[in-house]
């Protein structure tokens, strides 16, 4: 298993997503590097992992490649279900998906994540600064799915102290049982990927921890580009750079054109 | 008011006054386009992000002309796209007032630059749901139901946002959220096949266009292959719209285009990529032109969608329907 | 149009359900006679008649015969739609049902129905007389149907001034906008068919009136077994019995075996 | 206790601990009954009155005996009926408790002899719902809500005979009511076509099978045919129960018998009349060695339905067979 030396910031999220996947569990699989993610996990250490997306598909084998969308007729081809969204999400509210891969444009130390806005909410919801695609299926699936694992790029202004907007709820205000006094089912975000390490919630704070810095990275490089107080596991670990093999996986396999991983 | 389309009982009224005889509704989409959308109108969209939108519906739509739509949709793409663009490029003849909406963007084609040109400017009403929230108010509205429950919503802003409401489970005591029906006036849908009476076959995922499709109180439906009756129900089961539930039916090859359509073609990259690059610079201040010259060209200077698919390269469309044979291989 | 003069009670049950039912219009059929009344009206005057079966089929062409069960795989063949339960009740409470067509084993003067139980309710509930069946589709078909056509054999005990239990709500107490108080849909009651006569019900009062009285029977014989009091049409007029040919449809064509409409 | 089967927290806690894998699950009818059902279990039985009933899963109940059962069902037929009739039969060696029903009674077969037996004594509680009130319920199981709004139960006794709650809708102002979740133990359920990992094939009326299977903790599929799983998932959209809602598949060809299954065979009414006469009588005072024969000769006498089937004369299963070719003619 050579690493490799030649991998891109989002190459490294793609290998540290799918290593966090567990053989033969239902993954609810959301667009984008989650999608590239499961392949790769598929590929490797997790051929019985099970995928659902959020346009009905649930356990394609994904043998027509990498598909561009959630609703892509390549998750349509040999399903062993397929209906349509208010299915796929009802699988899930039943207790179905043991996980559930998203992203979002920004998280906060509880793990809630933003993709709606960015502003002032509420005054400022018919004004947005900037305004993002919303939820999809996000918020969805941070309900209801029994764990989730996240994807956020690593920026300062993005790991922020404060959202705009809370559009999938992680640990909510880090209170004890504040996901089921909300209502809401599932244990909420398990891991968080970035592009600078892996994360886990601290059990009784519910606050995000860094376990793994990535290749280049430390502790205090990664504290230092988030915007809100890290706490660090004990046992703190450097995350194994991507493999010779997997960098090839994704390049040449998974995602030939760039579709969803950016060679820059 | 409270409802943005129908309420419950209008939108109960409006079936049960409804002729709901099978019967022949074909006919052209300039027909069916302005027969059954009304300025003012909330229309439900088909497809989910660029897979079976209706844009040859759009197209119709933008030829017409309309003012004041609410547009409803879970994840949509080049549908409101296309619409918004309009009303970017000729704001005169086509308006939208308001989007309830889960997610408008195009996956790995990129963010929508209309979306963010409308709402960074105020220029539209926006309601946010989730994707199951705003599925399970068009089923809310497809089963007859004022409201339909959901834990979607719980523990975020999405419930702020828009008219949800929360209650404590009277058989749990927990509590648990409650979305109000959505009953569009019209809903756009394209299938893959149909009858002559409406009855629809949808391929790969449903979406929500069964739903879409039972709630709204009138519904337009093109499709790619307009088949016999004999053949549509020797499957009863692969029906996906029910005939009473259609009131136009019109066949439109690569209605969908330049989206996908499961069996037919795949998405054009292209097409979706050189579309969204007319509309991105005009956020930054750039000119309208280009933009305004597109719809000059494809849907003014036209008078059908096929009009516009016959300007485009040939190419395009048959690549299209390649990628597509890699994903489901069939005999013809 | 020869008249018969050799037919049964069921028969010409069957015969003035048939003419009730409208052509083109959706009638949701309960099991036994109003299958072979809706058969009849197909095979008559009412080609266009789009009947649905609470299994899931709507529509179908019936071309197989008769069907021995609401869920008989007759039911399904050529049908446009065909789901489960859910649906076809669904597709009722959003309003695409014009008329049920349904039976009990008691009404009332407001034509609300019993097909659950004879004894005391709620004391006895758990202690019934006689159990019956219960409501299956019936209650569903009442409560959503636009209009509902009710079928029930005539006998003092049956035309009841006081059910025992409502399973299938007619117009409840008869008090304006009963129905739409109640938190239902549609217009309820719209004729019963008894084995005596056809019967509407009087618009203020929402109580049953005779409008058609079966050869043989009169206003007052038609009161003499009737457990309430009975309003009469100003215009009630005698039924004409069936032709030859229609009860040669019932007999040879649509139910040869006698599997609803019994032949003593 | 509010909820009879399992609590909507409690449904969602056994399908977490689930192993959901795509795993053989094939085993024997002997072995899925033991493994899967348990005394006190509320038992969710699939089907539609004398369609597609798990006839051979109540067979092998039977024989290896039961105590303390809720079944639950919209409108069943010969299903209790075996059930039931096993307690009249064998008081000491089945029992139920309770009977959560829409309709109990054969429809152009007559009405169910053991339904009045058991409920006119008060053997068994009651709760009566309509069949599109217990339908829901299984769907709001399926669905992981704790309840479904309905229109069904209002303005009659039915809402007053069960576990309703009437609300006024905070939408509209209207009554509405609700109606809790139904989480079964156990699905029994029996389908034409099911693979190894538990994917199923239904053809015609799916009934509430699929909302029953997904609602409850443990699912038990009887099959016509087990077939490969490329084969089942070469139209995913034909598959209406997925694997990880399954536990065990059986095949076990005519395992609804003497009910129907589309596709296979037609209603065996000479059967079904003969088993109903044979408690009928018992009734009245009657003797119930009859019924305690045939029990002892087709249940616990053999080993499996199949060895039932083969006592019985072999024209009957051929004319069920021959009917059922009439509505729907397909070459093999």
């Amino acid at each position: 298993m050579t690493a490799s030396t030649d991998y891109t910031a989002q190459e490294i999220i793609v290998v540290a997503g799918s290593k966090v996947l567990e053989d033969n569990k239902i993954v609810f699989v959301g667009t984008g590097l989650p999608m590239v993610a499961s392949l790769l996990a598929i590929r490797t250490h997790a051929p019985g992992l099970i995928p659902v997306f959020e346009a009905g598909a649930v356990g394609p084998p994904l043998k027509c490649g990498l598909p561009l969308s959630v609703g892509d007729s390549k998750t349509f081809t040999g399903a062993s279900y397929l209906q349509g969204l208010n299915a796929a999400f009802e699988l899930t509210q039943r207790g179905f998906a043991d996980y559930g891969f998203i992203g979002g444009a920004e998280v906060d130390m509880y793990g809630n994540l933003n993709s709606t806005m960015i502003g002032d909410f509420p005054d400022g919801y018919q004004n947005p600064k900037v305004r993002l695609p919303g939820s999809g299926g996000a918020a969805d699936m941070a309900a209801s799915c029994e764990r989730t694992i996240l994807i956020v790029p690593h920026d300062k202004k993005k790991f922020s102290e404060k959202l705009t907007y809370v559009t999938s709820p992680g640990h909510l205000d880090g209170s004890p049982n504040a996901r089921f006094n909300a209502g809401m089912q599932g244990k909420g975000p398990y891991r968080v990927i970035t592009t600078k390490g892996v994360f886990d919630f601290e059990e009784q704070s519910k606050r995000m921890r860094i376990i793994h810095t990535f290749p280049g990275e430390t502790v205090d490089s990664i504290k230092a580009a988030t915007g809100f107080e890290l706490l660090v596991a004990p046992d703190v670990s450097e995350f194994a750079p991507p493999t010779v093999e997997e960098i090839r996986l994704i390049r040449e396999e998974i995602d030939p054109t760039g579709a969803f991983v950016k060679r820059a | 008011m409270f409802w943005t389309g129908l309420s419950p009982d209008e939108a109960r009224e409006a079936l049960v006054n409804k002729d709901k005889s099978m019967r022949d509704k074909r006919m052209t989409l300039k027909e069916a386009v302005s027969q059954f959308i009304k300025d003012g109108d909330n229309v439900g969209i088909g497809g989910f992000v660029n897979v079976r939108q209706p844009i040859a519906t759009a197209h119709e739509m933008i030829r017409q002309g309309f003012k004041d739509l609410t547009l409803s949709f879970q994840s949509a793409g080049m549908g409101p796209e296309i619409l918004g663009a309009a009303m970017i490029a000729r704001p005169d003849h086509c308006s939208i007032k308001r989007i309830e909406l889960a997610y408008w963007a195009h996956e790995a084609f990129g963010l929508s630059p209309t979306w963010r040109y409308l709402a960074e400017r105020s220029m539209v009403e926006i309601e946010d749901w989730s994707n199951y929230n705003i599925s399970a108010r068009f089923k809310a509205g497809a089963m007859g139901l004022p409201f339909i429950p959901s834990r979607g919503p719980l523990g975020g802003d999405i419930k702020d946002s828009n008219r949800t409401k929360i209650m404590d489970c009277p058989f749990t005591g927990r509590p648990i959220a409650l979305l109000p029906a959505s009953n569009p006036n019209v809903a756009l849908i394209h299938v893959q096949a149909a009858d002559m009476y409406g009855n629809c076959i949808i391929r790969g995922s449903d979406a929500t266009c069964s739903e879409i499709a039972m709630a709204s109180a009138r519904t337009i439906v093109t499709c790619e292959q307009l088949v016999s009756h004999e053949l549509i129900t020797s499957a009863p089961k692969d029906v996906g719209i029910p005939f009473p539930a259609v009131d136009a039916v019109v066949e439109v090859p690569y209605g969908a285009f330049p989206g996908a359509c499961r069996r037919h073609y795949y998405f054009s990259g292209d097409e979706i990529r050189n579309f969204l690059g007319l509309i991105a610079p005009i956020s930054k201040g750039g000119s309208p032109d280009a933009l305004k010259a597109w719809f000059d060209e494809y849907v003014f200077g036209v008078a059908s969608f096929e009009e516009y698919l016959a300007k485009l390269p040939f190419k395009r469309i048959m690549d299209a329907r390649a990628e597509e044979a890699c994903a489901i291989e069939r005999l013809a």
